[in-house]
């Protein structure tokens, strides 16, 4: 039996007293990629922050890999293996791509090593190295955030809305990046997506949230699938 | 007896048998500080009222506190003494310092100032003051200050009853002032300033005529003094003395009154004997004592020495609700209109042409995305100077640049996404300051009797928090927090309400109440509500009418069914519709 | 309810301390511990110490012990308020005995006025400071500027001045009196610049100074911090001009060492002087106070001068009642390190020896010049 | 020639008291109100060290490290839980600032000490005979201005320190540790004005509420440059020389408050003050 990545126990959580998270709980086995789908303001966002360590648990548990990170801060979370993307202000926009990539590394001198195999998942990076990273375009940014997570060399990746306002062709690049990097490295996925079609293709079963609880989950490559989300985020 | 009457009725007792009995217990060098301490006890005062109750940290209070003791100083030196010359100085050291104080409130408030900047600029009045008292030559004495004048003859026994009695009446003055319905509202800039401005409140000329009068307070106290002491020195002007000041006011308790008196007497006393037997070892407790209660007891130490006194703490007589008359509540023609408005942030346009109406009865849900703008919309609403183009008119009115305070007198009453209320007051009092446009309040009473509109009542009893009139706002629950807020800008009686994700963080029960309530509002009061909401399902049973918002224009408006079977919004709320749409956005 | 007991036992410490009376005479020694004065304070005490013990060692003031009190003035006119009013009424002092800046002076007379005790101010000072209780052995501007002004032109044929001090009482009492002596001397005035008490950069008055070109500067600072600054900035600023210092003592000359090189400096008191009273005195110091001896200066010779005088008066009286001593004060006289000190009934003052002298490289200073018996002027009449 | 000189020394100085409080600020948003009593730790440093008789060269390090000590403790022990009260830190750290003083009296006494300038004597700058330590503080402004510019914009601590600065929670995730990069940039900010305490002794003197007068022109400086160290710079150009001027041909006393009031003024015209963004 596979080990579990993430294990999320009756958690309940929010802004101040404002509880978003109503006891909800959730298990990654280690090596799954899973998705988290809804509307807008359902939670799923917060879910994110809540496993990395932003918010305080009002109630329940979050375990990583065996450990207790209910109570640990993020910094030392991230010490963990997990890399996350946030759906807002995710790049230091002043600092050059470089300096992004490289700002988390535990080795920095290993930056050569570990970008070679980026500017074969994302070319445009090889030569612009100096540039800073709010001069991107909104797709390059997006990917320049993949980019950085998978330098990580993680064991754990957290997507928020990765996808968000992109053009077909980069959230298919996207798509690739991730697939190799499962592929090759075997890392386990946690995705929020708006995009079905995405998150059917980059995970292998889906949860629903609404209204801060987990209400319906199936399996990506099952039949009627996508028609089974559609329902929910439907009106 | 209730816990707020134990803890005012000690002090006030030890205080005045302290002001009766001084002459007769004590010597001359324990009365001359005594008397001493009763001046700066008013100055510490007017700093407790300043910043323990309205949140403003001033280092500034001995600039007027040292420029009335100048204006006694000044015309019994120059002028000479005389009871005319008494009379002059005693009016100049109130109306100099208040003068300058309004100048300084005028600097350092105004819409929009960081907390921060305030203080700035109270650290800059002592240094400014202090500079030109030495820069005054004769005039002022210079490092010297003025002494030798002739002042008053009284006897110390005089001396002290006249400075005991003006203590206890600027102490008793404040008490009653801080606990009338007026008072509150200081508390309530504290507690959240943003939310007074939207209860119509204006905020900056609050507390720039307060902080006149803290002044005109301290002037006197500081004429007091220097007429007492016939000393004036530059120190007493000077940023030493107001921090200071800040610290009788920290260690004996922030926004309790009379913490601040009892423990200005207190550490003026202790400090006359110990300062000469042992006067660094005593800095350095006051010091050490001072970082400990700034950093783990904020509220500084009365409150725990009143505590054990006052475990059986009840609530203070009853309150009892009272249906308000509305006034004329009849709107004729459109109660918001919306033309081309735009808000951009640079190049970055985040509205774009927005035009729509609301009238009368409407309850318009506005549906998007994250980012679609929704927020941003309700803030050009709500405050004149957010939007960069366009107009809006509220119940036929333009706003112009009108400022949230005022845009609330137009008629339009804003909810928040989080519950925006006043943590540390009750209920009752919570939307009795709601009331203040409505309904003046009193300086000097705590009115027994709340006076709301019936749909505010209507409001209360379905969420029960006409239950909880005395419990502080921060124990309520989210649910009920919402509730209150909602009353509050209710109470306002608005013509336009905004609602800005009101059920985020309910559980389920409470959004269905909830949601009857504001079917209520529009259908039954004929209110104009405008609903920011993600839940579709739940603005679907309750809209008259859907906004779809969507990368800052409106994507489409119109009927709940019309827009609810759309295929545009199916794809927004599946995602299918983010990557057509944007794709073009970036060609 | 906790305060209250706090403060009812802070209140019977209060009353329990003052009502104690010994079969001592206390005499207030208040002093600048904490600011601009706190350079001088260690030697001030010791005169005072120095004096008590002399005094008690022969048996004491008609029979009693004498103890001295010390109080912080903090160097200014409020913190002098507390001390004289802790002395005087907490402590119950006979007399006081104090070299403080002029602002705390002025500050505590109408205190004395209360207390009625006497009080001998026993530093220079710049003058018309007048009370009944209170009585002056140090030197106003009639007796320094005259000779200051008279010893630079003398030596420097400077003729041209330029004027700095410290925006106080003394400080613009002394200039503005040295002003018009120069003026009247025939000689010009190219500048007078103040600055705050407690300012310690002076770039911009010596960038004056370098506009204004004197023959020579006259300063009256206050005595401490402000002093050794300016002398400092002034060594650094490259101006070689002659320059008198009116308020700088021997002590602080040795500690600024090259810094004061060649500064003019004049009173009535200098270390070196050779009469046996001051040779004895100046063993007896260093006796009893061993290595923590500070240099005598013109703010603690006087006090150890006014002790005597102090003592003199009560045998006089043969009594320590105020009024009576305030009567004998006048009218007694002694020999001190300073020579004959005799201080007038009516004019409150006293006849002074002025000496001149200037710093060397070592911080050392040489006595150049003296002039005797100089009178202190029309000051009070009583 | 000697109006420049005062600018440019006036500039300088001022540049560095102001660097460790800017430092503090620019990082956590906090106003370090013990820096009055960190230039005095400063300012005794360079009295022992003199005392002890190691040369005053070594001596700043010596300073440097003994302030990066005490700031260690101050924030450890009072700053970390104020982080989300900065008015309260305010407050807290001007009463460290009064323990401080009193402890510095308790040790070396209330009166004034006496620190020989390790350089006397003028220089003449085109024809003008200028103070050579004022001069030798241009320098030293130069440097500590560019180790700091270096540090921030050179070393892998001084990109953690930026990404705390511009995105703390985006830090924080991706693994640097946010309340370490504080406790070291808070400690070496006191370190700087310790440094800057032991390089102001020889202008002066020495005693314990030496850095006091300093405090309110540094932390009004501050206020207007916002984070940038450039800005700060040219702050301390503009309203050092506006002193000098005022100070010359106004008053002394009126140059005194200049800082301060031309801070607020530019604070309440344009709030984000010198700083671009």
């Amino acid at each position: 039996m596979k080990a579990t990545a993430l294990e999320v126990e009756n958690m309940t959580c929010g802004y101040g007293n404002a509880m978003i998270l109503r006891d909800l709980s959730m298990k990654i086995i280690s090596g799954e990629s899973v998705s988290v789908l809804g509307k807008n303001g359902m939670g799923k966002s917060t879910l994110l922050k809540a496993i990395m360590g932003f918010l305080p648990k009002a109630r329940g548990s979050v375990r990583l890999f065996g450990f207790d990170t209910t109570r640990t801060r993020p910094h030392n979370i991230a010490r963990h293996g997990i890399a996350y993307a946030a759906q807002e202000q995710p790049l230091f926009t002043d600092l050059t791509v470089r300096n992004n990539l490289e700002i988390a590394l535990k080795h920095p001198e290993t930056f050569d090593q570990l970008f070679r195999p980026i500017t074969h998942l994302f070319p445009v990076f090889a030569n612009r190295l100096d540039q800073p990273a709010g001069t991107l375009s909104g797709g390059e940014q997006k990917m320049l955030l993949v980019a950085r997570c998978l330098m990580l060399r993680p064991s754990f990746i957290m997507l928020d809305e990765i996808t968000e306002g992109l053009q077909p062709l980069v959230i298919d690049n996207i798509a690739e990046a991730l697939k190799w990097e499962r592929e090759s490295h075997g890392t386990t996925m946690l995705i929020i997506e708006q995009n079905i079609q995405f998150a059917l293709k980059v995970t292998d079963r889906f949860q629903i949230m609404s209204k801060g609880a987990l209400v319906d989950s199936g399996c990506c490559d099952e039949d009627g699938a996508s028609e089974k989300i559609l329902r929910h985020l439907s009106v | 007896m209730t816990k707020s009457k134990i803890s005012t009725q000690i002090p006030m007792l030890l205080c005045l048998i302290l002001v009766v009995a001084g002459p007769f217990a004590f010597d001359t060098y324990m009365v001359n500080t005594l008397i001493k301490a009763f001046f700066f006890a008013v100055a510490a005062i007017t700093v407790d009222l300043l910043w323990g109750y309205t949140g403003y940290l001033t280092f500034g209070q001995s600039a007027f506190f040292g420029a009335g003791a100048y204006c006694a100083g000044l015309v019994f030196t120059h002028l000479g003494f005389s009871s005319e010359y008494a009379l002059l100085a005693g009016v100049l050291s109130v109306v100099i310092p208040g003068l300058l104080a309004l100048f300084v409130g005028w600097l350092s408030f105004y819409h929009g100032a960081a907390p921060f900047f305030s203080c700035v600029i109270s650290l800059v009045v002592p240094i400014v003051v202090y500079q030109l008292v030495l820069s005054g030559g004769n005039f002022t004495g210079s490092s010297s200050g003025l002494t030798g004048f002739e002042t008053f003859d009284f006897e110390i026994e005089s001396w002290y009853w006249i400075a005991g009695a003006i203590m206890l009446v600027a102490a008793i003055a404040t008490d009653i002032f801080v606990k009338s319905d007026a008072g509150k509202i200081l508390v309530a800039i504290r507690d959240n300033e943003q939310r007074c401005e939207y209860l119509g409140l204006n905020t900056y000329v609050i507390k720039t005529l307060l902080l006149g009068v803290c002044g005109a307070l301290a002037g006197f106290a500081g004429f007091s003094y220097g007429a007492f002491s016939g000393v004036v020195a530059p120190e007493l002007t000077g940023f030493s003395f107001g921090t200071e000041m800040i610290i009788w006011v920290a260690l004996s308790g922030r926004g309790t009154l009379w913490g601040p008196v009892i423990g200005t007497v207190l550490i003026t006393v202790i400090s006359s004997y110990l300062s000469n037997s042992i006067p660094f070892v005593w800095q350095l407790i006051l010091g050490i004592g001072f970082v400990s209660v700034i950093v783990f007891l904020p509220k500084g130490l009365l409150p725990y020495v009143i505590r054990p006194l006052s475990r059986k703490s009840s609530l203070d007589a009853p309150i009892k609700l009272e249906e308000a008359k509305i006034q004329d509540s009849s709107v004729s023609g459109h109660a918001i209109v919306m033309d081309h408005v735009t808000k951009s942030y640079g190049s970055l346009d985040v509205l774009k042409n927005i035009t729509l109406t609301g009238d009368p009865g409407d309850l318009i849900g506005i549906i998007g995305p994250n980012g679609a703008g929704k927020t941003t919309l309700m803030r050009c609403m709500g405050d004149g100077e957010h939007r960069t183009g366009g107009s809006v008119e509220i119940c036929g009115r333009d706003l112009g640049k009108k400022h949230p305070e005022e845009v609330v007198r137009l008629g339009l009453g804003r909810k928040f996404q989080n519950a925006n209320i006043f943590q540390t007051l009750s209920v009752s009092e919570c939307l009795r300051i709601a009331r203040t446009i409505r309904e003046r309040p009193s300086l000097v009473r705590t009115s027994k009797v709340l006076a709301l509109p019936a749909y505010v009542l209507d409001v209360m009893k379905v969420t029960g928090i006409d239950k909880k009139l005395g419990t502080a706002a921060k124990d309520l629950s989210h649910g009920e927090q919402q509730a209150l807020e909602l009353s509050m800008v209710l109470a306002l009686e608005p013509k336009v309400v905004l609602l800005d994700e009101p059920t985020a963080g309910l559980t389920l029960s409470e959004r269905r109440s909830i949601g009857a309530i504001f079917s209520a509002l529009a259908h039954k009061y004929r209110f104009c509500c405008l609903l920011v909401e993600h839940d579709l399902e739940f603005v679907k049973e309750i809209a008259t009418k859907i906004v779809v918002l969507y990368h800052g224009t409106i994507l489409m408006q119109g009927d709940v069914d019309e827009v609810v079977n759309s295929k545009l919004v199916q794809d927004i709320y599946t995602g299918t519709k983010s990557s057509a749409r944007n794709s073009e956005a970036e060609k | 309810m906790k305060a209250a007991r706090i403060f009812i036992a802070v209140a019977a410490a209060a009353v329990s301390a003052s009502s104690f009376a010994g079969d001592t005479i206390k005499i207030g020694v208040p002093v600048g511990l904490s600011g601009v004065h706190s350079v001088l304070a260690p030697s001030e005490i010791q005169s005072a110490k120095l004096a008590a013990t002399e005094i008690n060692a022969k048996g004491g003031i008609l029979g009693k012990k004498i103890e001295v009190v010390v109080a912080d003035d903090g160097s200014g006119a409020v913190g002098a308020q507390k001390a004289f009013d802790s002395l005087i009424f907490d402590k119950k002092v006979d007399a006081i005995i104090s070299s403080e800046t002029s602002a705390a002076r002025n500050a505590a007379l109408p205190i004395v006025s209360r207390g009625k005790i006497p009080y001998i101010y026993a530093t220079y000072y710049e003058g018309h400071s007048c009370n009944k209780w209170m009585y002056m052995n140090g030197w106003v501007p009639e007796q320094l500027s005259s000779a200051m002004v008279g010893y630079l032109n003398k030596t420097y044929k400077a003729r041209k001045f330029f004027l700095i001090g410290s925006d106080y009482v003394f400080g613009r009492g002394v200039l503005k009196f040295t002003r018009d002596f120069i003026e009247k001397a025939g000689f010009e005035v190219v500048g007078d610049e103040y600055l705050p008490l407690d300012a310690s950069d002076w770039t911009p008055i010596i960038s004056k100074v370098r506009d204004a070109k004197p023959d020579a500067i006259i300063s009256c600072t206050s005595a401490g911090v402000p002093n050794v600054t300016l002398g400092k900035q002034l060594k650094s600023s490259g101006l070689k001009l002659p320059y008198g210092n009116l308020a700088l003592d021997e002590s602080t000359a040795k500690s600024m060492g090259a810094d004061a090189d060649g500064v003019v400096i004049a009173g009535t008191y200098m270390t070196s002087l050779d009469t046996p009273e001051n040779k004895k005195f100046l063993a007896a110091m260093k006796e009893q106070f061993k290595d923590k001896y500070q240099t005598p200066n013109e703010h603690s010779v006087p006090i150890y001068d006014g002790f005597y005088s102090y003592k003199a008066a009560c045998e006089k009286a043969g009594t320590t009642d105020p009024k009576a001593v305030v009567k004998a004060l006048g009218e007694v006289e002694i020999t001190g390190p300073r020579g004959v000190i005799k201080m007038d009934p009516h004019n409150r003052h006293a006849d002074l020896n002025m000496y001149l002298a200037q710093v060397q490289p070592d911080g050392s200073v040489k006595v150049v010049d003296s002039v005797m018996g100089l009178k202190p002027g029309d000051q009070c009449q009583f | 020639m000697g109006l420049v000189l005062d600018f440019a020394t006036t500039t300088a100085i001022l540049f560095i008291v102001t660097s460790g409080l800017m430092m503090i600020f620019g990082v956590m948003q906090i106003v370090n109100f013990a820096h009055g009593a960190i230039l005095a730790i400063g300012g005794y440093v360079a009295f022992v060290i003199t005392r002890v008789g190691i040369p005053s060269l070594y001596g700043c390090f010596f300073a440097f490290i003994a302030g990066f000590l005490v700031g260690a403790l101050i924030e450890r022990f009072v700053v970390r839980p104020l982080y989300r009260r900065p008015l309260d830190a305010i407050l807290a750290t001007w009463g460290l600032g009064i323990v401080i003083i009193q402890v510095i009296v308790m040790i070396f006494g209330r009166g004034v000490q006496l620190v020989e300038s390790p350089l006397q004597g003028t220089w003449n700058i085109l024809g003008t005979e200028y103070s050579s330590y004022r001069i030798i503080m241009i320098p030293v402004a130069l440097c500590i201005g560019g180790v700091i510019i270096a540090l921030l914009n050179g070393t892998r601590f001084g990109i953690k320190t930026r990404a705390v600065i511009m995105n703390e929670n985006l830090a924080e995730s991706l693994g640097i540790n946010s309340g370490m990069i504080r406790f070291i940039s808070f400690s070496i900010g006191a370190g700087l004005g310790t440094m800057a305490g032991f390089f102001i002794t020889p202008l002066s003197s020495v005693d314990p509420y030496m850095g006091v007068a300093w405090l309110t022109n540094a932390f009004m400086l501050v206020m207007v440059s916002g984070h940038s160290f450039l800005a700060l710079a040219g702050a301390c150009l503009v309203f050092g020389s506006i002193q000098v001027l005022v100070s010359i041909y106004v008053n002394p006393v009126l140059g005194g408050m200049a800082i301060s009031v031309l801070a607020a003024a530019t604070l309440r015209i344009r709030p984000k003050g010198f700083s671009h963004d």
